[in-house]
């Protein structure tokens, strides 16, 4: 071995500490040096927060297969808070206004990188928020647990952060998969009509929560019959073959659980191509009209149906109204996102920036273990962009902050509350 | 120079510089802050990943695009026999022991291929386990992953959390490298730069490329599953996700950014995985994958031989270079198997005309 | 049965998006010996450059050419100043180099045009077509007829043309091409400069049924890749029979060996690719290679 | 008339200077030898006059300065370099070879019938004809290599150990071959060769090459006639 080697060798470890200090600089033992309030009466106020503003932290995939959502669940919150800032700040419970400033890393979906994510921020960011994915989330749940750091209001349908005595630091913004589902599920079963169904679903818990729900909701209804049931990866360049042979069973209600974009307009144009042509059901966040459902022709179906609980940005009406423009303006203003979102994740990640507001309302105490009790007091509450008949409501255990579902069907242009089932 | 090289050749020098290296890992984690302690850990996880790799690659030059595959079976393993409630030590050896088994059967049939062909085969491995380790939800918890908490720093340490854990990986990880090294630079590392060099010729020299193909291969692989089993101690959750074959070939990129056929360049390409997403995500987090991109094409096209050549570029001044460049595993096979049919086999430099500006070729890095 | 034609038809046009990335991915291979992880991205950024030139007004098929133009530059631009530098080096790093340009290319994609999925414009009808008991989309033929047309040029170009024979002769030893007259560095920049050319007809051949996003043809990319192993790098019909073959097979493997199903049929195109290696060293349709020492 | 000129030739590899002033004058027409030992420079020499290795001093081709050139523009005007090693484009059939050779002409016609010159100059390439250059044996790859060079109708061949790796009688063959060429076509040539034996069957004159410098030049047969040439090279 040269001697040279042997010398870079050491001076390799010296220089890898140093970039590993100069990164970590900032970041003290035990999480993070407290700030010290000026009234000493009231309690310790927790890392990420001063009297003039609060920092929240994000961990989503900005970059990747699914960095169009995620890029979305950091624009929608930023654009919200955006404006609020620019107006002064958020009004919390002790009287103060506060400047909100989001702190946002790229996970790549990686759950590894999540966690690193989290562990850089967690000192100096009051909060977690806004975060897509269930493995992303799911990797540093326990270590938020163990450090007492909120993880609140998280895009992912995972049933676990919504449960208070497993998830005591978390909280899941948008419904649990398993919701959607079923809401649908009832819809069907309660027609009275004979109907077959066949059923299309990703391969991960996003799909299974789908089909577990929906197949609670028709759960003793003898008019519903599953007659074929098939998965596709998330990663798949097409799904024709899927299709094929559900058209094959000749089903006249098609379940599709696929958060794909690009896959549900193949797929729409797909069924078609086949002569297949039944009633479809999908999910919340691939069911836009102008971004999926028209490119995909949708109007050929008899009916298409989805579950909701808010507004499509890509809907002609949406920038007409007061909040959606609003709401563009601001994505384009403070979000660096110039055009109407493709995914709903931006109206959603814009929701939990107006809930967030509500619950800084109701906080008296600038510290965590506060922000996670007022977190479960906010009900009733109608977020900008929420359709009608849905509302934010956290005191229910086992339920994210929205649970309030509306089934709809698409009328050739955009969606109408289905009460029923017509065709 | 030559005083200052004197000056290190010294064996109490030598030994000295060992003393504050263990002197550093020990009263390292107890001063520095919890996520430098966190970031070293990671970096410790992914440079015994990197080792791995190195080991059927940088060394033997077979192309492995599978590696993640080996980390996540080792953290799984680990992740279900925590679970289940065995014992730690026997949870350890079966996250190497299980790797390690299925990277010979693997390798049984992989290794009677060569160039890319191996390359495909492995990377199927990170590919098909995705939806396999979603379809065994038994053992994997499915697609939500499975957490194992058992890394917690013991009361009786009175140690934080991450300081127990960065002492694990220091211990484990320490023991994998300094075994790897003894490995390569024996009588078995000999072995596998003949397989590396040319097969026919060690054929000829009585060395099986077969047998050692698949000895490196299994090797490879029970240090993945050592990288996994760090994983859980540091991350503590796995998920198919963990073992998307992108991180496949990030840990690929990072071997040969850090500095393939090196022990040091392990710990590099570590560093470099770890650290290149966390400096990306400091400079604007929006484009981290633009960042990335030009980051490691910068560092390459300044340091074509790796992080680890980079002294070697400094001490290269004054000095002419030998021009020579060798033909590494992954663009080996990948490039027309034109080399290896012709003794003197030209470079496009040659064609190019006679270099005016002094471009040194990667340095031959077969030992560290 | 209806089904089953149904499944080859569906495998067959699936198999061409992979046959369309793996046409380009062989002429850099032929041209310069590399494997260039890239080329699916350079296909995206084509796409991209086509959609933006539509969105500025130009029709779709004056766009499309007029990407196709940026494209060839592009290439070979990228070859001259990016990857002349590792030609002459250790080749892992050459690879290494094209993995961090896709990601650079990528994340570049994303950083002007966002990761917002955009709709590209359809070359072809959104008609079908009965064919026996099965339907094919006007789209699907068309995509597959293009794609043999590029097959049989570059068959062409490779076996027929002195450019062919120069491209070739530079990946397989530049300094005997030299020798013989041929400019190595234009060989190697028009090698890239092609490939950068079928990589943008393969871009805006499945921009509009994929969806333009940044990360469009990573999907593409193992299974092409795949393709042009199981082919035989030097083949192009090969490549392209091979991709069909992977499309086909898979479907009906994930359909009728219930075993496998639709979540482990991407296994298909590598248990393929092990059987016949072992038999065919060279790929199906590859030349052989006898190597001496 | 000299064709080529090399006088005062140094050339580098990096900062290792491995020529230390070569010269050497071939006539139109004629044949000089280069010998010499293991890394006396007799390769490097070649490959100033091809452009592969950075060179100072005088290189003329006809009249015209070779400084600067590519490979494939020294080529271009008329002068074929033979390799150490072959250079055979392994994955091209020996037509394709022989095509690449013509790569700078377009003469079809005069190309066909070259190639069957080629072909029958060394007949054992005919049976070959479809065979990739990788499943050549060593002599024919040798073969393959000169005659890839003739391709071109160059007006100098640079031959750089022929023999090197065959079996004597395959040699023989070789230089006989060569031999023929010269003879018919009156192609110049600069015959690198550590055989001499072999090496005086087929040039005028020859220059020994020791580190880098010219140490003895000569006629054949005044060379031949030297005793340290017989000790040295000859094997008497």
């Amino acid at each position: 071995m040269s001697t040279n080697r042997r010398r870079m060798r050491v001076a390799s470890v010296v220089a890898g500490i140093g970039i590993v200090a100069v990164l970590a600089a900032g970041c003290a033992r035990g999480g993070g040096s407290p700030n010290s309030t000026e009234d000493g009466g009231a309690a310790e106020a927790s890392p990420g927060i001063t009297d003039d503003s609060i920092t929240l932290g994000i961990t989503t995939p900005l970059s990747g297969p699914t960095a169009g959502p995620g890029t979305c669940t950091v624009a929608g919150i930023t654009a919200y808070f955006g404006a609020k800032n620019a107006d002064g700040g958020v009004e919390f419970g002790d009287g103060k206004t506060r400047t909100v400033e989001i702190e946002a890393l790229d996970d790549e979906y990686d759950p590894q990188k999540a966690k690193a994510n989290y562990d850089q921020l967690k000192s100096s960011v009051f909060a977690m928020t806004a975060g897509l994915g269930t493995p992303t989330n799911r990797a540093w749940r326990e270590a938020a647990i163990a450090d007492e750091v909120p993880q609140a209001l998280i895009m992912t349908g995972d049933p676990i952060f919504s449960d208070a005595e497993e998830s005591p630091w978390q909280l899941g913004f948008v419904p649990i998969y398993q919701n959607e589902g079923q809401a649908f599920g009832e819809l069907l079963a309660g027609s009275g009509e004979e109907h077959t169904v066949a059923i299309l679903s990703q391969n991960d818990d996003y799909g299974e929560g789908y089909v577990e729900g929906f197949k609670a909701g028709i759960e003793g209804a003898d008019n519903i019959e599953i007659v074929k049931e098939l998965t596709y990866e998330a990663t798949d360049t097409s799904v024709d073959a899927q299709l094929t042979e559900l058209a094959g069973s000749g089903a006249d209600v098609f379940f599709n659980a696929m958060s794909i974009t690009p896959l549900v307009i193949s797929s729409l144009q797909k069924t078609q191509e086949l002569g297949w042509l039944p009633s479809w059901f999908l999910p919340s966040n691939t069911s836009s009209p102008t971004a999926i459902l028209e490119p995909g022709g949708a109007a050929a179906f008899p009916g298409v149906y989805t579950v909701a609980f808010a507004q499509s940005a890509a809907a002609p009406t949406f920038a007409e109204s007061e909040d959606g423009a609003a709401f563009l303006a601001g994505l384009k203003e403070y979000a660096n996102y110039p055009d109407p979102p493709a995914f709903p994740h931006c109206v959603w990640s814009y929701q939990v920036g107006a809930t967030l507001e509500q619950v800084f309302a109701k906080m008296t105490e600038p510290t965590r273990a506060d922000f996670m009790e007022q977190l479960r007091t906010i009900s009733g509450y109608t977020a900008p962009l929420m359709l009608e008949g849905s509302t934010v409501d956290t005191t229910v255990d086992g339920q994210p902050a929205v649970s309030t579902v509306q089934v709809q069907k698409y009328n050739g242009k955009g969606y109408a509350p289905a009460e029923s089932w017509d065709q | 120079m030559p005083s200052t090289a004197e000056f290190w050749s010294r064996p109490w020098v030598r030994w000295a510089g060992i003393g504050l290296i263990v002197v550093l890992m020990i009263v390292g984690p107890l001063i520095l802050p919890e996520f430098a302690n966190q970031t070293i850990a990671r970096i410790g996880v992914f440079a015994v990943a990197v080792l791995g790799l190195n080991v059927v690659m940088g060394y033997t030059g077979q192309v492995s695009l599978g590696q993640i595959f080996f980390v996540g079976v080792g953290a799984y393993a680990t992740a279900y026999g925590v679970n289940a409630g065995w014992n730690i030590v026997l949870v350890f050896v079966l996250a190497c022991v299980v790797p390690a088994v299925l990277g010979l059967l693997v390798a049984l049939a992989a290794a009677r291929l060569g160039g890319l062909a191996i390359a495909m085969v492995t990377i199927a491995l990170p590919i098909v386990g995705v939806p396999l380790a979603k379809r065994l939800s038994d053992f994997t918890g499915g697609s939500q992953g499975t957490s194992a908490r058992f890394s917690d720093a013991p009361e009786w340490t009175g140690l934080y959390d991450d300081q127990w854990q960065l002492y694990l990986v220091f211990l484990i990880g320490g023991i994998t490298f300094l075994l790897t090294r003894n490995l390569v630079r024996g009588k078995y590392g000999r072995a596998f730069a003949i397989v590396k060099g040319n097969e026919a010729v060690a054929a000829s020299m009585g060395v099986s490329p077969y047998r050692y193909k698949v000895l490196a291969f299994t090797i490879a692989s029970l240090i993945g599953g050592v990288s996994g089993f760090l994983y859980m101690v540091v991350i503590q959750y796995t998920s198919p996700e963990t073992l998307h074959f992108g991180h496949s070939i990030e840990l690929l990129a990072s071997m040969v950014i850090g500095g393939a056929g090196s022990i040091i360049g392990s710990l590099l390409g570590g560093a470099w995985y770890v650290l290149l997403p966390q400096i990306t995500n400091l400079i604007d987090p929006n484009i981290t994958a633009m960042l990335q991109g030009a980051i490691l094409l910068v560092v390459l096209f300044i340091l074509p031989g790796g992080l680890v050549s980079l002294p070697r570029l400094w001490r290269r001044r004054g000095r002419g270079s030998v021009a020579g460049p060798g033909g590494g595993p992954v663009g080996g096979a990948m490039q027309a198997d034109a080399a290896a049919s012709v003794p003197g086999s030209s470079t496009v430099g040659d064609a190019l005309g006679a270099p005016q500006t002094q471009s040194p070729p990667p340095p031959p890095t077969t030992q560290s | 049965m209806g089904t089953f034609i149904q499944l080859v038809i569906d495998g067959l046009s699936t198999g061409s998006i992979y046959a369309a990335l793996a046409l380009a991915i062989v002429l850099v291979n032929q041209a310069t010996g590399l494997i260039n992880f890239a080329q699916g991205g350079m296909a995206v950024l084509s796409a991209y450059i086509a959609w933006a030139l539509n969105g500025f007004g130009v029709p779709i098929v004056l766009a499309i050419l007029g990407a196709i133009v940026v494209s060839f530059f592009l290439g070979a631009l990228i070859e001259r100043y990016l990857i002349r530098r590792f030609e002459r080096g250790d080749p892992d790093t050459a690879v290494v180099v094209t993995i961090g340009l896709l990601t650079f290319i990528t994340g570049l994609c994303a950083w002007i045009w966002t990761y917002n999925n955009r709709l590209f414009p359809s070359l072809f009808p959104l008609q079908t077509i009965q064919l026996g008991g099965a339907v094919i989309s006007v789209r699907s033929l068309g995509t597959i007829v293009v794609i043999v047309v590029i097959m049989l040029l570059l068959q062409a170009l490779f076996l027929g043309t002195k450019l062919g024979l120069a491209l070739r002769a530079v990946a397989i030893n530049p300094a005997s091409a030299a020798f013989s007259g041929i400019n190595v560095g234009r060989s190697l920049m028009v090698g890239w400069g092609l490939a950068a050319v079928l990589g943008a007809v393969a871009g805006v051949l499945v921009a509009p049924q994929l969806t333009l996003t940044p990360g469009m043809m990573d999907g593409a990319l193992v299974y092409a890749l795949a393709a042009c192993i199981l082919g035989g790098l030097s083949s192009p019909i090969g490549v392209v029979v091979a991709a069909w073959l992977i499309g086909v097979l898979e479907n009906l493997a994930a359909v009728y060996i219930p075993f496998i199903g639709h979540d482990l049929k991407i296994a298909v195109p590598f248990i393929l690719i092990f059987v016949v290696l072992i038999v065919r060293p060279q790929g199906l349709f590859g030349r052989k290679a006898v190597v001496r020492v | 008339m000299t064709l080529l000129e090399l006088a005062d030739v140094r050339a580098f590899y990096g900062r290792v200077q491995v020529l230390e002033g070569v010269s050497l004058s071939v006539p139109d027409g004629g044949a000089v030898g280069i010998l010499g030992a293991n890394g006396a420079g007799k390769t490097t020499t070649l490959r100033a006059v091809s452009g592969t290795v950075r060179s100072t001093g005088t290189i003329r081709f006809d009249g015209k300065d070779l400084h600067g050139l590519r490979p494939d523009q020294v080529a271009a005007l008329g002068i074929a370099h033979v390799p150490e090693g072959r250079g055979t484009l392994s994955d091209l059939t020996v037509r394709e070879n022989l095509r690449v050779g013509a790569y700078r002409r377009k003469d079809a016609k005069a190309i066909r019938a070259d190639v069957d010159y080629c072909l029958d100059l060394f007949p054992q390439l005919k049976d070959r004809i479809r065979s990739n250059g990788s499943a050549l044996s060593g002599g024919e790859q040798q073969m393959l290599a000169i005659a890839r060079a003739i391709m071109a109708r160059p007006r100098l061949l640079l031959l750089d150990e022929a023999s090197l790796g065959l079996a004597p009688s395959t040699a023989k063959a070789v230089y006989q071959a060569i031999g023929r060429l010269r003879t018919e076509s009156g192609i110049a040539m600069v015959v690198v060769e550590q055989n001499a034996n072999l090496a005086f069957t087929l040039v005028d004159s020859a220059t020994v090459l020791e580190t880098g410098r010219n140490a003895l030049t000569g006629s054949t047969a005044e060379l031949k006639g030297m005793d340290e040439i017989r000790r040295a090279y000859l094997g008497g």
